[in-house]
């Protein structure tokens, strides 16, 4: 077992982030893409975290934590508008949500 | 364990804020205290803390340019500014709302505490923005900001379409911010602070040619870039505008087309070129094509649209390609460059002239019609005012002279010569020709159509207040724009500080 | 690395694995004589010496019974939640002090498995997970009285974990720290009052009564025991979640719960009756008889109270614990300022 | 007299009538009317004053009013006249009076609207007029687009919405042009010079790359060629003066248009004279065309109202020919040309539309004889055909001989084709005389004595032609002679034009100083 | 550090193994006879009708987010609470009005009935 560098962070980080990021682009129930975005956002925190333990500084894991802190009450204003808008059209698919066309 | 260093904030630079923030708690409290139907008086409330924030800005010394919470707060004139830019809006934005948030306009209604502490919010979010001095002070504002604007989108829980608005907004802003963010972790590592004066030092020697640019940065550019991109619906970054625009409450939707664009451009000037300006060479050009991309995107498309919110939602995203001309002008912190003030002015015009124009929406559905083209026909008989307003509105959107949008596209144009950038002017104003096809419509529908449609008198004294205030502004603060011209150039003081 | 610590380390785990599966076997023995007893009854006592063989009897039984997997069921995940609720369970007990280190064969062994400086915050994080076993379970019988119990279930377990989680930040402040080690050797040094005259341990149950009060109901309700069973009220739900299960999986989401209640009072006994702390004999059985009280007390309050109705159980959840412990933090600051002489 | 700001003072009076019939809801529409005439006769005989006062003999700015209004940009708020605005705005102030007046009984729907449009439009021209900084020009150019488009699209006829548009986008892409130009030629000379101006005066000191005039000049020409309208920029022009209403059409024809001239000379030439020289052969040629073409699908038109647009692209030919022979002669010409045609097609279309307002068409087959019955009319619009086509002694005569005097100077080919053309504006000008003054009337049975009629056919004159209003034909032999008001506003325009063909040199004095300026690059001798 | 997780890795993969064996075990001597009737979800004796994936009470969303919302503010005080000593009062003056704040917002979200289990 080798040392622990902060690349080992960063891969990690940059693996979840693309999957979360493909995530959003390819899947199509709004649930899933709403948690692939709380995937790149907690991607972002191990990168955060891994730079702080890189430099030996605070700064990164403090923003970590705000970083938790908002993907938390984003998740509560998203979740109450896919709520309120899947108990109106009784679907979560994407794209049956398209009203709003020309 | 390291030493924490202790915060000892002060406390004046931070009044305007605080005020907005008492405001919010009073409204809120209101909302609990008073009974259902004594909640309009809220809407005085919210105006009197918006007025008095805006006034508590006199009682503090912006030149000294300081800044409190160990730098993450900054009271530079840029956030002056800001806070102008944005409490007017503010004010313009709840005068619009109220008799249409109190009507009968949306199925089932919506509560009026709830909306003006939400508004509120975003403001105070968006005021944080343009006081951040750290990565992480710009993450939290625009969030609370946004956050906020999401569910003022899908505020009209009852209608579907203001929900997948909402929902459209919501998901592409929350990707956006995750790449905001990345992108700030980059910066982070490859600078070592999230402060942005630091970031700045960190970065001098890469123009004086001491240091190389590395490929993380460049990287951490890029994301910034984009999710910033996002924020402020620049193409490709713009699905969620039009949908977001057409699905909200009107005076949201005029709302959200100014104060998040503010917010989305003070991270921006603050990101882009307060920290990050040593590379400027490197995020020019891609400012640049974003530019030419969503003025030619905006525009274009607007044309074809017959919904009125809709078409000024691509309107929209045509304005965002001018005020990127602004700061794709950017050449260095030098007294004569006009890029940020360029994009200021453009932001506070924008305000002016945009709220305006939902709000004649809003002031039509009051009435009873909808919301498309065929609505607005023959208004100049029913309402020769309302029909004068929006005629003003669109002109000065268009930027014809003597209205405010057209000292704010002068502006940016000239930036962009200034810096040798002629191609991006011609642009500019090549697409405002464009754009008199769809905005000259309205103005040709109201004056040259007969009235169609069924026609109820209401009285909605606040909003037309609201619609004069800001035709009269269209009017006179281009006339008038010189000392505000000479606040916006401060800029370059307020960045300056190190 | 240092193998060798990892490899008793990983003995050691193995070991309270064990131990744990075979706690929560004589548990439900105990359980049931206790509530026999107060019930003025025998009690299993048939199956060998009072009725001693009675758990290994169930558990046979059960690992017999026929395995129903109902046509509505997402069968995949429905065959999986159990094992989830079953194998976190007993990994919470991974962090818990049994002692200090003692040398076997020649080598130093920790008793405890891993001493991580988040221990509080990773026991927390595995009560949370666990209510993916239940939601999951009830999410895919397939049937409405466990999707119901479920959810309820997770309503219940992520409201009581909040005023679990705020009633130990009284706890941290004392202690300084997260780690349960450390919080353990906090507890040792005893208060010396009227200047040496008498000399008390410093358990936190002492300095931090209310918090131990919100601690114990938060984890009572956290367990899913009476009074605060309502997943899995027999006679509203039909056993909730746990309703279309049958046979072994179905007595795995019973293991999980009984290991889970051991797991709480361990951690009780640690975070405020001071552990391993005691005179005389070994610490383990000071800790052990600790933990005990507490299992005792989680029967005498099955046999003793009414179920909640499911209102009274959120009201109470988030009107006055959560308010109550948020009051407790602020209170224990404002102690411990005093304590250091910075007020 | 001294210190007076009489140019704010006659730009603004409009306005201000403008605002008190705004404010005035309750007023009706004939209070709005005489507020209108009220503001528009002050603001003339402001302009009078102004005349009177103006010194032929001195040479530069006079009146000037100066002060800085937007500092950081170098914008000053600057107003002053020289020779050739001077004309121009009495032009335009007499023209708006007239105009009002022409509209006194024609427009009966949403007349306060009509009024306050009608004034801004007048502050707008007039402010163009008297700007000499860059940036309070442009804001003027543009403030007169909307009243103009509004006029045509709310008081027009049919298809007035098209029209009003397109007049709209052209002018408007044309100005966006300019725009750019302004904001180049401001960026070059603060990098010459260090200064930020938009000061006119101050610019004309600069010193211009070649390239840069080039590319400049282009976008400042554009603008004006669209306006004056030139060859091929001008396919707005018929559709909007057709669909205008008569005040419209004055106004148009009789203002509008001498902006494109008035800014060729006043910023093109002096501005940028090496790229002027340099686009003069092109700008030349396609002005002949345009004199040539606007002549002959001036011949072919059915409509009275296209026929005097069409006209109207062949005079401006003169104007920009004129102007880019850059002597005395074609100078003088392009002016004179510009004021004649100011005074002329204004005079037209008001002559056309008395007869609309009568016969409710403007199709040339639909009248006839109006001579007879309407033998004061037929003077009128005789003198004004005649003073069109150029005849010696009325004012069009002076203005096209001497812009084809000086083409031939600078361009034998071209003075020659343009003179050649000359026959053709008499052609159709004349014809269009002879058929409504003195043909039969539709349905009028053919003379007994007249040999020509004999051979054509007895049969009476067939009506015809599409009519516009619900085919209602009104017989052109029942049609009331001029009222005192039509004469009204017809008179002062006639006495001017024999005032001018007569004594160009009354003229030609204010313009003399103004003109030796502009054509000093040029080698301009022989004033 | 690490190496304590290592060690709960292992314990997790020791405890999968354990369960999955002992299932295994089970399907050696269990017996296995569906029948129709047994396959029906327990519906208390009424044959089921629709699925159940009908909708719920919103309540339980709501305790969802509000449970998300005060957990990490509660996760926010561990932090605080571990360097409570170095903070000294000046933290503890923040942290009070962070416990103020977040408690306004509980007794914003009572008064307005989101804790209110219909």
């Amino acid at each position: 077992m080798s040392e622990l560098t902060s690349s080992h962070f960063l891969v990690l980080s940059a693996a979840l982030f693309i999957i979360g990021m493909m995530g959003v682009l390819t899947r199509r129930n709004v649930l899933v893409i709403f948690m692939c975005v709380e995937l790149m956002f907690n991607a972002v925190n191990v990168s955060f975290i891994g730079f702080a333990w890189e430099q030996n500084s605070l700064v990164g894991q403090t923003f970590a934590l705000f970083i938790i802190a908002v993907a938390a009450a984003e998740a509560v204003v998203g979740l109450g508008i896919i709520m309120a808008l899947s108990r109106r059209l009784d679907t979560v698919d994407i794209d049956k949500v398209r009203e709003l066309r020309e | 364990m390291p030493v924490v260093e202790l915060v000892r904030p002060e406390w004046g630079l931070i009044v305007p804020e605080l005020i907005l923030l008492g405001t919010i708690v009073v409204v809120l409290a209101g909302d609990l205290i008073l009974p259902r139907r004594q909640h309009s008086a809220l809407t005085w409330v919210a105006l009197a803390g918006l007025a008095l924030s805006l006034l508590s800005n006199l009682t503090i010394d912006w030149d000294a340019g300081q800044s409190t919470f160990n730098g993450m707060f900054k009271a530079d004139y840029f956030s002056l500014f800001i806070n102008i830019v944005v409490g007017l809006a503010g004010i313009l934005s709840v005068m619009i709302s109220s008799s249409y948030v109190e009507g009968a306009e949306e199925p089932g209604g919506l509560p009026l505490p709830e909306y003006l502490a939400l508004l509120l919010f975003s403001i105070l979010g968006t005021m944080l923005v343009g006081a951040a001095g750290d990565l992480l002070m710009i993450f939290l504002g625009i969030e609370m900001g946004s956050l906020a604007v999401y569910a003022l989108t899908g505020f009209a829980r009852r209608r579907t379409t203001s929900l997948e608005g909402a929902l459209k907004y919501f998901l592409l802003g929350a990707f956006a911010t995750a790449i905001l963010i990345y992108g700030m972790a980059w910066t982070y590592g490859a600078t070592g602070t999230t402060a942005l004066d630091e970031i700045a030092a960190r970065l001098r020697p890469v123009i004086t040619g001491e240091g190389g640019i590395e490929a993380s940065l460049l990287l951490a550019l890029l994301l910034l870039a984009i999710g910033l991109g996002f924020k402020i619906a620049a193409v490709p970054f713009h699905m969620w505008t039009p949908d977001a625009y057409q699905g909200a409450p009107t005076p949201v939707s005029g709302y959200m087309s100014v104060v998040p664009k503010v917010a989305g451009f003070a991270a921006m000037a603050r990101v882009l070129v307060q920290a990050l300006g040593p590379l400027s060479d490197s995020w020019l050009t891609l400012i640049a094509i974003l530019a030419l991309a969503t003025m030619v995107y905006g525009n274009v498309v607007a044309i074809a649209q017959r919904d009125v919110k809709r078409m000024l939602g691509y309107s929209s995203i045509g304005h965002t390609g001018y005020i990127l001309v602004g700061l794709a002008a950017y050449s260095g912190m030098s007294a004569d460059d006009r890029s940020v003030s360029s994009v200021l002015f453009y932001l506070f015009s924008y305000a002016f002239m945009n709220i305006g124009a939902f709000g004649v929406v809003t002031w039509l559905q009051a009435r009873g019609l909808g919301v498309t083209l065929d609505d607005f026909r023959g208004l100049a008989a029913r309402s020769p005012l309302a029909a004068l307003a929006m005629t003003v509105f669109m002109l000065s959107l268009m930027g014809l002279p003597p209205l405010l949008g057209f000292y704010a596209k002068y502006y940016v144009i000239l930036a962009a010569v200034q810096v040798g950038l002629i191609w991006l002017a011609v642009a500019v104003v090549v697409m405002s020709a464009v754009s008199a096809f769809f905005y000259l419509r309205v103005v040709a529908v109201m004056y040259f159509n007969e009235p169609v449609g069924d026609w109820k008198t209401q009285r909605t004294p606040l909003l037309g207040t609201g619609l004069a205030l800001m035709a009269i502004g269209t009017l006179v603060f281009g006339l008038l724009s010189s000392p505000l011209l000479d606040l916006a150039q401060k800029w370059v003081q307020a960045f300056g500080v190190a | 690395m240092n193998w060798s610590a990892f490899i008793s380390s990983y003995i050691f785990a193995f070991i309270v694995l064990n131990v744990m599966l075979g706690l929560m076997a004589y548990m439900t023995y105990i359980e049931r004589k206790v509530m026999a007893a107060m019930q003025d009854r025998v009690g299993p006592n048939r199956t060998g010496p009072f009725g001693l063989l009675q758990p290994i009897a169930d558990g046979v039984k059960l690992l017999a019974k026929e395995d129903i997997v109902p046509k509505n069921a997402d069968r995949l995940v429905f065959l999986i939640a159990p094992l989830i609720s079953f194998v976190l369970a007993p990994l919470s007990a991974a962090v818990i002090p049994f002692g200090g280190t003692i040398t076997v064969f020649g080598y130093d062994v920790n008793l405890y498995v891993a001493d991580i400086n988040v221990a509080v915050l990773y026991v927390l994080a595995l009560g949370g997970m666990g209510v993916y076993g239940i939601i999951l379970g009830g999410y895919a019988s397939g049937s409405r009285y466990s999707l119901l119990g479920a959810l309820r279930s997770a309503a219940q377990v992520v409201s009581y974990e909040l005023v679990l989680g705020l009633s130990l930040v009284g706890i941290f402040i004392l202690s300084g720290s997260l780690s349960l080690v450390e919080i353990l050797n906090a507890q040792q040094q005893p208060l010396t009052l009227f200047g040496g005259a008498i000399q008390i341990p410093n358990w936190y149950i002492l300095s931090q009564p209310l918090g131990f009060v919100l601690f114990l109901i938060a984890a009572v309700a956290e367990t899913n025991r009476a009074p605060f069973d309502l997943p899995e009220a027999e006679t509203e739900l039909i056993g909730g979640f746990h309703t279309e299960y049958s046979g072994f999986r179905f007595s795995f989401f019973f293991l999980a719960e009984y290991i889970n209640m051991i797991v709480v009072s361990f951690m009780a006994a640690t975070l405020f009756l001071g552990g391993i702390d005691g005179p005389i004999a070994d610490g383990v059985w000071w800790l052990a008889a600790k933990a005990a009280l507490f299992l005792l007390f989680y029967i005498w309050l099955r046999t003793t109270l009414p179920r909640f109705r499911y209102d009274q159980l959120m009201g109470l959840a988030w009107k006055v614990l959560l308010p109550l412990a948020v009051i407790n933090v602020a209170l224990t600051g404002l102690i411990r300022l005093w304590g250091l002489g910075l007020l | 007299m001294d210190g007076f700001p009489i140019l704010s003072a006659l730009t603004y009076v409009p306005l201000v009538g403008a605002a008190i019939i705004f404010f005035w809801p309750k007023a009706s529409p004939q209070a709005a009317r005489w507020v209108a005439l009220g503001a528009s006769l002050v603001s003339l005989a402001l302009s009078l004053v102004m005349l009177a006062g103006f010194d032929t003999s001195a040479s530069g700015m006079q009146f000037v009013e100066r002060f800085e209004w937007l500092p950081a940009l170098g914008v000053s708020y600057h107003f002053g006249v020289d020779g050739i605005s001077v004309l121009l705005i009495v032009l335009s102030t007499l023209l708006t009076t007239i105009g009002i007046v022409a509209s006194w009984s024609s427009i009966q729907h949403r007349v306060r609207e009509y009024m306050i449009t009608m004034l801004m439009l007048e502050t707008g021209m007039l402010g163009v007029f008297v700007s000499l900084d860059l940036f309070l020009f442009y804001i003027f150019w543009e403030v007169m687009l909307i009243p103009m488009a509004l006029l045509i699209g709310v008081w027009g006829s049919a298809n007035r919405v098209y029209a009003a548009v397109k007049f709209f986008l052209y002018t408007l892409a044309g100005s966006l042009l300019m725009l750019v130009g302004i904001i180049a030629l401001y960026q070059s000379y603060f990098e010459q010079t260090g200064i930020r101006t938009l000061d006119v005066l101050q610019l004309q000191q600069g010193n211009y790359g070649y390239t840069f005039q080039m590319w400049v000049f282009a976008a400042f020409f554009i603008a004006f060629a669209i306006k004056v309208p030139m060859w091929p920029f001008h396919t707005w022009l018929p559709d909007a003066h057709v669909e205008a209403p008569t005040a419209g059409s004055v106004l148009l024809a009789g203002v509008l248009l001498k902006m494109g001239g008035y800014g060729l000379l006043r910023f093109n030439l002096p501005l940028f004279p090496d790229a002027a020289r340099d686009w003069a052969p092109v700008i030349i040629v396609l002005s002949v065309i345009g004199i040539i073409y606007g002549a002959l699908v001036a011949l072919v038109q059915p409509d009275l109202k296209k026929l005097v647009a069409y006209s109207s692209v062949s005079h401006m030919g003169f104007v920009t020919l004129g102007i880019f022979a850059f002597n005395a002669q074609g100078l003088y010409g392009a002016m004179i040309v510009m004021l004649s045609h100011g005074l002329v097609t204004s005079a037209l279309f008001l002559c056309v539309g008395v007869i609309y307002d009568r016969g409710h068409t403007r199709l040339i087959s639909r009248f006839g004889g109006l001579a007879t019955n309407m033998p004061v009319y037929a003077s009128f619009l005789g003198l004004f055909t005649f003073a069109s086509l150029g005849l010696p002694g009325l004012s069009g005569f002076v203005g096209e001989f001497l812009s084809i005097l000086g083409a031939f100077r600078a361009e034998r080919a071209a003075g020659v084709i343009a003179f050649l053309v000359v026959i053709f504006s008499a052609w159709y000008m004349l014809w269009m005389y002879q058929r409504v003054a003195w043909q039969r009337a539709p349905g009028e049975p053919p003379d007994a004595n007249d040999p020509e009629a004999k051979l054509a056919g007895d049969e009476p004159r067939p009506v015809m032609g599409g009519a516009e209003h619900g085919g209602d034909v009104v017989d052109p032999r029942t049609f009331r002679d001029v009222t005192w008001r039509e004469a009204m506003t017809l008179a002062p325009l006639a006495v001017l034009t024999i005032w001018m063909g007569v004594y160009p040199q009354w003229f030609m004095n204010f313009l003399r100083t103004a003109l030796e300026l502009v054509a000093k690059p040029f080698g301009g001798i022989g004033f | 550090m690490l190496q304590g997780y290592a060690v709960i890795g292992l314990m997790l993969i020791t405890a999968i193994l354990m369960g999955s064996v002992l299932l295994l075990l089970g399907r050696l001597i269990r017996p296995y006879r569906p029948t129709p009737a047994k396959l029906q979800p327990y519906e208390s004796g009424i044959p089921d009708v629709d699925p159940p994936k009908t909708r719920y009470t919103p309540r339980f969303y709501i305790v969802a987010m509000l449970f998300v919302i005060f957990d990490i503010e509660a996760i926010f005080l561990y932090p605080w609470a571990v360097s409570f000593v170095p903070l000294g009062a000046y933290g503890y003056v923040t942290a009070v009005v962070f416990l103020t704040i977040l408690l306004a917002g509980l007794l914003y979200e009572w008064k307005k009935g989101a804790l209110e289990w219909v």
